[in-house]
């Protein structure tokens, strides 16, 4: 079951400070990059969700975000629903979408599960690719956002957006740690450290995993719903695998199973590539070296790298006197 | 930030400024990573090429902000955004793909940056989704394929089979061709959609293309699938049987040395070949090719007369967005290509087509100028366009 | 309360249970003994639907069970414990059995609150932990604990669903003869209206515990009967003893 | 419909894109099998053959290339191998995953410094250009060629795996790697072969196909997911799981393009879901 520890309240509130702070006094750029990572840490934590706690490593988390996309834009645009009615449509019906995945690939595992998963991502890569009424290759543009106007919340002015994501990305904190720390959660976590006996004590283990991924699946289209509010336009570019993949990646290297870890690892994955991809066409180089550098420093991602000196930095101020950037680490936390 | 405010803004201090040394910046935004940096590099070389060759007819000077767009329309709809509201761009240049155009159409639009095209072909940008913000100085996808469909009919060609990508632009550039070719009296026999930037081999569709019965076939493939397709249509030996014919895109410049001997007698259509005879474009080939080593492909032109267009349009003394919007509108000159102009209904390029066939030439395969179809306006395609204002 | 009747299972071409009949009656305590390889542990995984037999039926309660799934057997009161320790390592043993006790009580699968907390789930683990005497260890983590420890947990897991039908398959496989001598105590206080089913290869243990006796040897029942009987038999002897005393 | 003549043509197409595909996933599965990580960048490598092959067709014709390139690519695989994969033994395979999906973009940008945006090719020797008659049709001799190379490493493999002592050896690793280093396998050099082995396939593959295709940065990514298919229907480990799955992935993929061409990029992953609904770990996994 996921734990808060003093160094996952620490460094959420230490983001969610840096967060406001930028939401504040980011230029106009700034503030697209803020949002991005928002909607990319919603993706993220739904992801490590089923991946960090359930062992369901899934690479078509990128398609069912897209799915929540295409679902609120063609509500909005062609059905002509209400921008809250298409909201709670588009995470209702990516959210039953993740359910039926997961119930079918729920008997698989490792490296099968990811294909799986996969199959199903490509599956609705290629028909929205393929299908006129989605814009095909072109996408779908003119997608409002939601109206909020009515509270006195203009949501066309990006820095007010930034916030509602901020706002939206806590929401979605919270509902994962109620879900990981409910019944359903710690039959999650049962299943991830031994399935057979979780299944020879009574439990339909299918039902939980399907459970768990429809409700990371709801959680990935509210994450695409902003997406698509966000750009105001969407392709299906949205759905196809390198998206899945890249999400898996921030996952990894922000923390497998950390909740806290894949947030930074978004915030730092952004960055990077804004940074690199500034300087030099060759960004995917950097990227690369970078990750392959992190996974061989061997600890669980930039997180749990933290998350293990501050340990070991404990066990020494139990054992010997406090030395000074310790305090200093604690003014932090 | 609101965006009318902004535009509003930008307008101020453009009527503010006097008008000599103007400072102009421009966002260029191409792809230089992803399954088309070979595009953008060949536009970015044009464009600077071209910015050198006219600079000095104008007095305003050029601040040029390049963004990588990649292949990907949010990616691109980000970096616009960025262009526009941050960096206050006074113009907007490049787009590869169409996806991407369509993806930035609604912000050029809505904060009244002109944006001058240099590749999007998609029909929709200078149809039902024109502005007059909005020029084109490359090509639309109707525009390159419809005078084919006339002239292989003249040609007596009665039946032909037709390929390209599954995808908005493949079923457009297929589409004006067969309609004008069917208009024409031919017919076509059979049609294939290939999945778009999956398909690698394309022995089942070659199969199914010669057993259809068809006289010739039509394709319009671009990159690394018209590489792929030219060498494999010739492998199977189907030239002789089944001539090939095509958008010209097919046989580019860029990509006629990895195809060598297999696009020989390949018979295409396009706006620009380098083998063009005009002394504006025996200077620009000349001019390209000291510079880069290479010669020059429709993309390279395409830069290079966004540039001239640019130019053109700043030496009328327009400096802001609006201003520039409008003179882009009436820009028109003899280029490379012939003689251009801007479609005041569509601001679509007006420019003649050349049909061309590749043939091997003394240092790898060229192109031999078949014949140049006249300058033929895009239909109006639903585009309702704002006069313009002087 | 569990009968099987001409239940038959072979991998391959080798047969390894072969017309097994067994009857259960409520609170019986039966220990199975035979020989290494005599299809024991196979048997138990046809009982919970772990295999699927190729012939025969398993009857649960009076009703046949034959094709349910593990999960639903389980449901209706057939648990199980491993040979091989097969528990939730790095959880804390009361999260262990708090597991177990959410799916009997039903709160495994809900969202709404945390199912451990639960009064009708703590009440359980107290009382189970009582009865596999872990009281003292419910909040060690399962990979800090001894050996003997878990493989108490590994009984107490599957006491805390609440079964009517238990299955132990060597519940003192690998723990000293002093330990083993406490464990058998602890499954002599078990509730006597628990129906048992004991593999189990200690001889003394298995003739105090067991009401009955039914040896294995190559897949099939070669001795069905009280233990008093068992131990004189010359059959058992021949076949058991006898390869006990090889290996 | 179109006569027998375009039937033989097309099950021609599918067995030739068949053998490419398993000449790239044998060595993956293998890998796998003996591993138990996929290496995503096994895509990355058929790219850099390809272009090694490209470049040395350049100077020295297509059978430099077609010698060169896995050659290259296997000195490429025993650099990632003692700098990376090694040293990634201890860490789990989720983390050996990422450290190949790093390499991915690495190799991807590499290529791309070297040898540009634009896309390369490779002129084909008199002798294999052109077409040879066959059943009745024209078929071109370079894809007769592809399909015969396939046939022929197969058969290779399956003697090696089956009737020589490392095959043995290989089978046992693939079986219970504990199993095989307490019978005094040297597990360590057997990873070391095998990862070699895989990668110079994985460059012969990207030096058959440069003619074939033409050679752009993105091949590697293009190719990835198809031979994940491949082995993941066939079954990890096994060389019968990859020729099932080469065969199936190459005759749904032609006979889906010509039979249901808009179902034709669906089809395939359909049949992947499908496969693992009905068998969890494919067709022939090495492993009961």
């Amino acid at each position: 079951m996921f734990r808060h520890t003093p160094l996952r309240y620490g460094t959420l509130a230490l983001l969610a400070a840096l967060a406001l702070f930028k939401a504040v006094t980011a230029d106009y750029f700034g503030l697209e990059i803020l949002t991005e990572i928002l909607i990319l840490a919603i993706l993220v934590i739904a992801l490590d969700m089923v991946a960090g706690f359930g062992g369901m490593v899934s690479l078509c988390h990128g398609a069912l975000m897209g799915v929540g996309a295409f679902a609120y834009a063609l509500l909005t645009v062609k059905a002509g629903l209400t921008p809250p009615l298409a909201l709670a449509a588009a995470i209702g019906i990516t959210g039953g979408a993740a359910w039926i995945i997961g119930a079918i690939c729920a008997r698989s595992h490792g490296i099968y599960f990811i294909m799986a998963t996969l199959a199903f991502g490509q599956m609705a890569y290629s028909y929205v690719f393929q299908t006129p009424t989605f814009g095909g290759d072109d996408g779908l543009g003119g997608i409002a956002r939601l109206d909020l106007t009515a509270f006195g919340i203009d949501l066309n002015d990006s820095r007010t957006f930034a916030l509602f994501c901020l706002a939206a990305l806590a929401a979605s904190y919270c509902a994962i740690v109620g879900i990981l720390r409910s019944g359903l959660g710690r039959s999650l976590t049962g299943i991830m450290h031994n399935e057979q006996r979780m299944r020879a004590l009574g439990l339909t283990v299918w039902r939980v995993k399907a459970d768990v991924f429809g409700l990371s699946g709801m959680i990935a289209g509210l994450a695409g719903a902003l997406a698509a509010q966000h750009m105001m336009f969407i392709s299906p570019g949205l759905l196809s695998w390198k998206v899945s993949g890249e999400a898996l990646v921030v996952v990894i290297l922000g923390g497998l199973g950390t909740l806290v870890g894949p947030i930074v690892g978004a915030a730092a994955f952004v960055l990077l590539k804004h940074e690199v991809s500034a300087l030099t066409s060759y960004w995917h180089l950097v990227v690369g070296v970078i990750l392959i550098a992190v996974v061989m420093s061997r600890a669980n991602g930039i997180f749990g790298w933290i998350e293990t000196r501050w340990t070991a930095r404990k066990a020494t101020r139990r054992t010997g006197p406090a030395d000074a950037p310790l305090k200093e680490a604690r003014t932090d936390a | 930030m609101n965006r009318k405010t902004l535009a509003a803004l930008g307008l101020a201090i453009g009527l503010a400024m006097p008008a000599a040394a103007e400072e102009i910046t421009v966002g260029l935004m191409l792809p230089f990573s992803g399954v088309y940096a070979a595009l953008g590099n060949d536009i970015e070389a044009g464009f600077a090429l071209g910015l050198e060759t006219f600079g000095d007819r104008t007095d305003a000077t050029f601040t040029i902000i390049r963004e990588d767009t990649e292949a990907s329309p949010p990616v691109a709809l980000g970096k616009a955004r960025k262009l526009i509201m941050q960096d206050r761009a006074d113009v907007l240049t490049g787009i590869v793909s169409s996806a991407v155009l369509g993806a930035v159409r609604d912000i050029v639009h809505s904060s009244g940056v002109p944006l001058i095209v240099a590749n999007a072909g998609n029909d929709e940008a200078t149809g039902e989704a024109c502005s007059p913000f909005i020029t084109r100085m490359s090509f639309s996808n109707g525009q390159v394929n419809r005078p084919m469909g006339r002239w292989m009919a003249e040609q007596g060609i009665g039946k032909v089979f037709t390929l390209a990508p599954d995808y908005a632009a493949g079923r457009q550039m297929i589409g004006a061709f067969a309609d004008s070719f069917t208009e024409a009296g031919g017919e076509i026999v059979g049609q294939a959609f290939t999945p778009f930037g999956k398909t690698q081999d394309f022995g089942p569709y070659l199969a199914e293309a010669r057993a259809s019965g068809a006289d010739a076939v039509y394709v319009f493939y671009a990159g690394g699938e018209a590489v792929s397709f030219v060498r494999q249509y010739d492998s199977f030996g189907m030239k002789d049987a089944l001539p090939l014919y095509g958008s010209g895109f097919l046989t580019s410049a860029l990509y006629v040395d990895a195809q060598g001997e297999a696009a020989q007698d390949v018979v295409t259509a396009l706006h620009y070949v380098p083998t063009i005879d005009n002394p504006e474009n025996d200077a620009f080939v000349a001019a390209f090719r000291e510079k880069t080593g290479r010669v020059p492909s429709e993309y390279a032109v395409h830069g290079y007369d966004a540039a001239r267009a640019l130019v053109e349009a700043s030496a009328t003394g327009a400096a802001d967005r609006a201003a520039l919007a409008d003179a882009l509108r009436q820009v028109s000159f003899e280029g490379p290509r012939g003689a251009l102009s801007i479609d005041p209904a569509t601001n679509n390029i007006v420019q003649p087509i050349y049909v061309y066939r590749t043939i091997a030439g003394e240092t790898g395969m060229t192109q031999e100028v078949l014949a140049q179809t006249p300058a033929e306006a895009d239909p109006v395609n639903g585009c309702d366009m704002a006069p313009l204002i002087n | 309360m569990l009968e099987t009747r001409n239940l038959n299972k072979s991998f391959g071409a080798v047969p390894v249970t072969r017309d097994v009949s067994l009857t259960l009656e409520r609170g019986e305590r039966r220990v199975i003994l035979g020989p290494n390889g005599a299809g024991k542990t196979t048997l138990f995984n046809l009982l919970v639907g772990e295999l699927r037999p190729c012939g025969g039926s398993v009857h649960l309660a009076g009703e046949d069970v034959t094709t349910l799934p593990v999960a639903r057997r389980a449901r209706r009161g057939l648990s199980r414990s491993y040979q091989k320790n097969t528990l939730f390592d790095g959880l804390t043993v009361e999260e262990n059995l708090g597991l177990a006790a959410a799916v009997a009580t039903g709160h495994a699968s809900r969202l709404g609150g945390d199912s451990l907390a639960r009064p009708e789930v703590r009440e359980i683990v107290a009382e189970v932990a009582d009865q596999v005497n872990l009281t003292a260890h419910l909040h060690a983590r399962v990979n800090e604990v001894s050996y003997g420890i878990r493989r108490q947990l590994e009984v107490g897991v599957a006491l805390a669903t609440r079964p009517l039908v238990l299955l132990m398959d060597e519940p003192t496989s690998g723990i000293g003869p002093e330990m083993s001598k406490g464990f058998h105590d602890m499954l002599k206080d078990l509730p006597r209206d628990l129906t048992l089913l004991i593999i189990e290869h200690d001889m003394d243990i298995a003739f105090d515990v067991a009401d009955t006796i039914t040896v294995l040897n190559y897949g099939e029942v070669v001795f069905d009967g009280l233990p008093e009987a068992a131990r004189g038999s010359k059959l058992l002897k021949d076949i058991y003893l006898g390869a006990w005393e090889d290996a | 419909m179109p006569d027998p003549g375009f039937w033989t043509l097309q099950a021609l197409n599918a067995l030739q894109l068949s053998m490419l595909l398993f000449l790239l996933s044998i060595g993956l599965t293998v890998i796998f099998g003996l591993m138990h990580f996929v290496n995503l960048a096994h895509g990355s490598l058929y790219a850099v053959g390809a272009y090694v092959a490209a470049s040395a067709a350049a100077v020295g014709g297509y059978w430099a290339g077609f010698f060169l390139a896995p050659v290259a690519v296997a000195g490429l695989g025993i650099l990632l191998y003692s700098g990376l994969i090694r040293r990634m033994r201890r860490s789990g395979p989720m983390a050996q995953v990422l450290v190949t999906f790093g390499l991915i973009f690495a190799l991807l940008d590499l290529s791309r410094l070297i040898w540009g945006d634009l896309a390369l090719s490779i002129e084909l020797p008199a002798l294999l250009a052109g077409r040879t008659a066959l059943l009745g049709i024209e078929y071109p001799t370079y894809r007769l060629f592809i399909i015969g190379l396939g046939l022929a490493i197969i058969a290779a493999l399956a003697f090696v795996l089956g009737r020589t002592q490392i095959g043995a050896m290989i089978r046992a690793g693939v079986d219970n790697d504990a199993m095989a280093a307490c019978l005094g396998i040297n597990v360590e050099r057997l990873f070391f072969i095998v990862f070699c082995v895989g990668c110079a396939l994985a460059g012969l593959a990207g030096a058959v196909a440069a003619p074939l295709l033409s050679v752009t940065p993105d091949m590697g990514l293009q190719i990835l997911i198809p031979t994940l298919i491949v082995i993941v229907i066939g079954g990890l480990g096994s060389l019968k799981g990859a020729v099932a799955g080469s065969l199936i992935y190459g005759f749904v993929q032609t006979f889906g393009a010509v039979l249901a061409p808009q179902l034709a990029s669906v089809l395939i992953y359909a049949l992947l879901a499908a496969v693992l609904v009905i068998k969890p770990v494919g067709l022939f996994p090495a492993k009961g």
